[in-house]
């Protein structure tokens, strides 16, 4: 599987309220509904150890204890022009999904080298209940 | 009061629409923990949790989220994040900023060039690449935008430029 | 005017519920109020028989009994840079309309073409009442 | 800073209700509470007094009588490839941040020149309670 993204969940601009709780890279779901699900994740380069990537990819993933393997709910993905001097590429991703008490939503890149962590406005992921 | 407004507080005091009344400001480096009960008495300040910090007096119920350097992208840490200040960012040693807005709080660090077979106009700093002579260095000959050393060519591969400048040598060189 | 997407509304991620249903290729509003209106639409190429187009453009597009002619709600349009090798590219929309009962929502797209339909967490389409 | 956008609030798509008002350039918080805020710009050039950018920015800001200074909410910054003839570019942006009343919400850019402000469903700016 593609590389999970880490998250802060209490400090700065980032929390978690209604029960909906962050634990091991995921957002758990506290009840079952209907809920709007969203993450940015600007990408940036170049990095040390790696060429330019052709593209780069998000993906918002969901684990439920109902099914062994991960469901693909929402897709990102866009291919890199030729500069190879510094660049940056914002992915934005949101809609409505159904989802049950337990499951859990990840966000997973192409390459977590390419990910700029670095301010808290750049790179974000929520959710909330309809 | 018949309704609730805002009325201006004091100087070092804010309105907190919670209470309906001005509390005194927690200093730089803190946060509003508890708006304080009456006006004039103070406010519950906490520090700012570490990775975060407020460089300004402040009513605020938490504090912001430090910044982080991007050392994968060449970045190196000026000065550390504190309870009252972010971190600042500049470029590793061999780099330079190349600013993507005017006011350059967003930028990537970029190698600085060389200068190989040339003398150095202006060496490379955090603010911009290093600027190149125009000509090469003693011993060295053009070739297309590139100089290089004379004991590097032979005979055949010296062309009209190599042969000006490394010619006598060559002779010598190869006699 | 420009061609309109199909969608999915049953099968997989796709659902409609509390009356917002799909027909002939648009959501139907069930009840007047103000939405939240979203779609991203992949595009991607080449495709035979076109050449590099020079831009992708995706419109959210009401009709409504009311006034003869579409209106456009929300529009992404974007410039395609030079390489012709194989390119991807998504387009995200999304905002609060105020809409009508009866009103139909449509998404719209410069080259349907070049729609990635193939995967549904990468071409998707949605509203919900606030 | 960086320049603020200033926006139409009441014709054609445009309005405002439930008490959040628009004044001076922001989107003043009626009541306290967690909002989904999004906004999209749409960048476009050549314009004639600048060469081609290396990179477009858009940033939510929020403004507070609590703070002194400006808080970043959410950024969009996107690198630009090199080809100088027409070019047009989205940045779509939204997330749900804290809000206590009387704050203000704006738009900041990196240059107001390249803003496309020429259709209303081009560029825009939101916000709603949960």
């Amino acid at each position: 599987h593609l590389p999970i993204l880490q998250w802060e969940d209490k400090r700065g601009l980032a929390f978690t309220k209604n029960n909906l709780s962050y634990s091991s890279n995921a957002l758990v779901i506290p009840v079952s509904g209907d809920y709007y699900v969203y993450a940015q994740v600007t990408f940036r380069g170049p990095v040390e150890s790696s060429t330019k990537p052709s593209s780069v990819t998000e993906i918002i993933t969901k684990v439920t204890d109902s099914y062994p393997e991960p469901t693909q709910l929402l897709m990102g993905t866009k291919t890199l022009s030729g500069n190879s001097n510094g660049w940056f590429q914002p992915i934005y991703l949101g809609a409505v999904v159904s989802l049950e008490v337990g499951d859990k939503l990840m966000v997973n890149v192409s390459d977590i080298k390419l990910v700029d962590y670095t301010k808290e406005h750049k790179t974000f992921f929520g959710a909330f209940l309809l | 009061r018949r309704y609730a407004t805002r009325f201006p507080c004091p100087a070092n005091m804010n309105w907190i629409q919670t209470v309906h009344h001005c509390c005194r400001q927690c200093p730089a480096g803190t946060f509003m923990s508890e708006p304080c009960t009456s006006p004039g008495n103070d406010s519950k300040c906490t520090s700012c949790p570490t990775g975060t910090f407020r460089t300004q007096p402040n009513t605020l119920r938490e504090c912001q989220a430090c910044y982080e350097c991007d050392r994968q992208a060449f970045q190196s840490v000026l000065s550390n994040c504190s309870a009252t200040s972010n971190v600042a960012c500049g470029c590793e040693p061999g780099h330079f900023r190349v600013c993507l807005d005017k006011l350059c709080s967003e930028f990537s660090c970029q190698k600085c060039q060389p200068c190989t077979g040339r003398l150095i106009q202006r060496p490379c700093s955090e603010a911009q690449d290093t600027l190149c002579d125009s000509s090469c260095k003693p011993d060295f000959y053009r070739e297309g935008d590139e100089c290089r050393p004379c004991h590097t060519s032979t005979p055949d591969t010296c062309g009209k430029e190599c042969q000006q400048v490394c010619g006598s040598n060559n002779d010598q060189g190869s006699g």
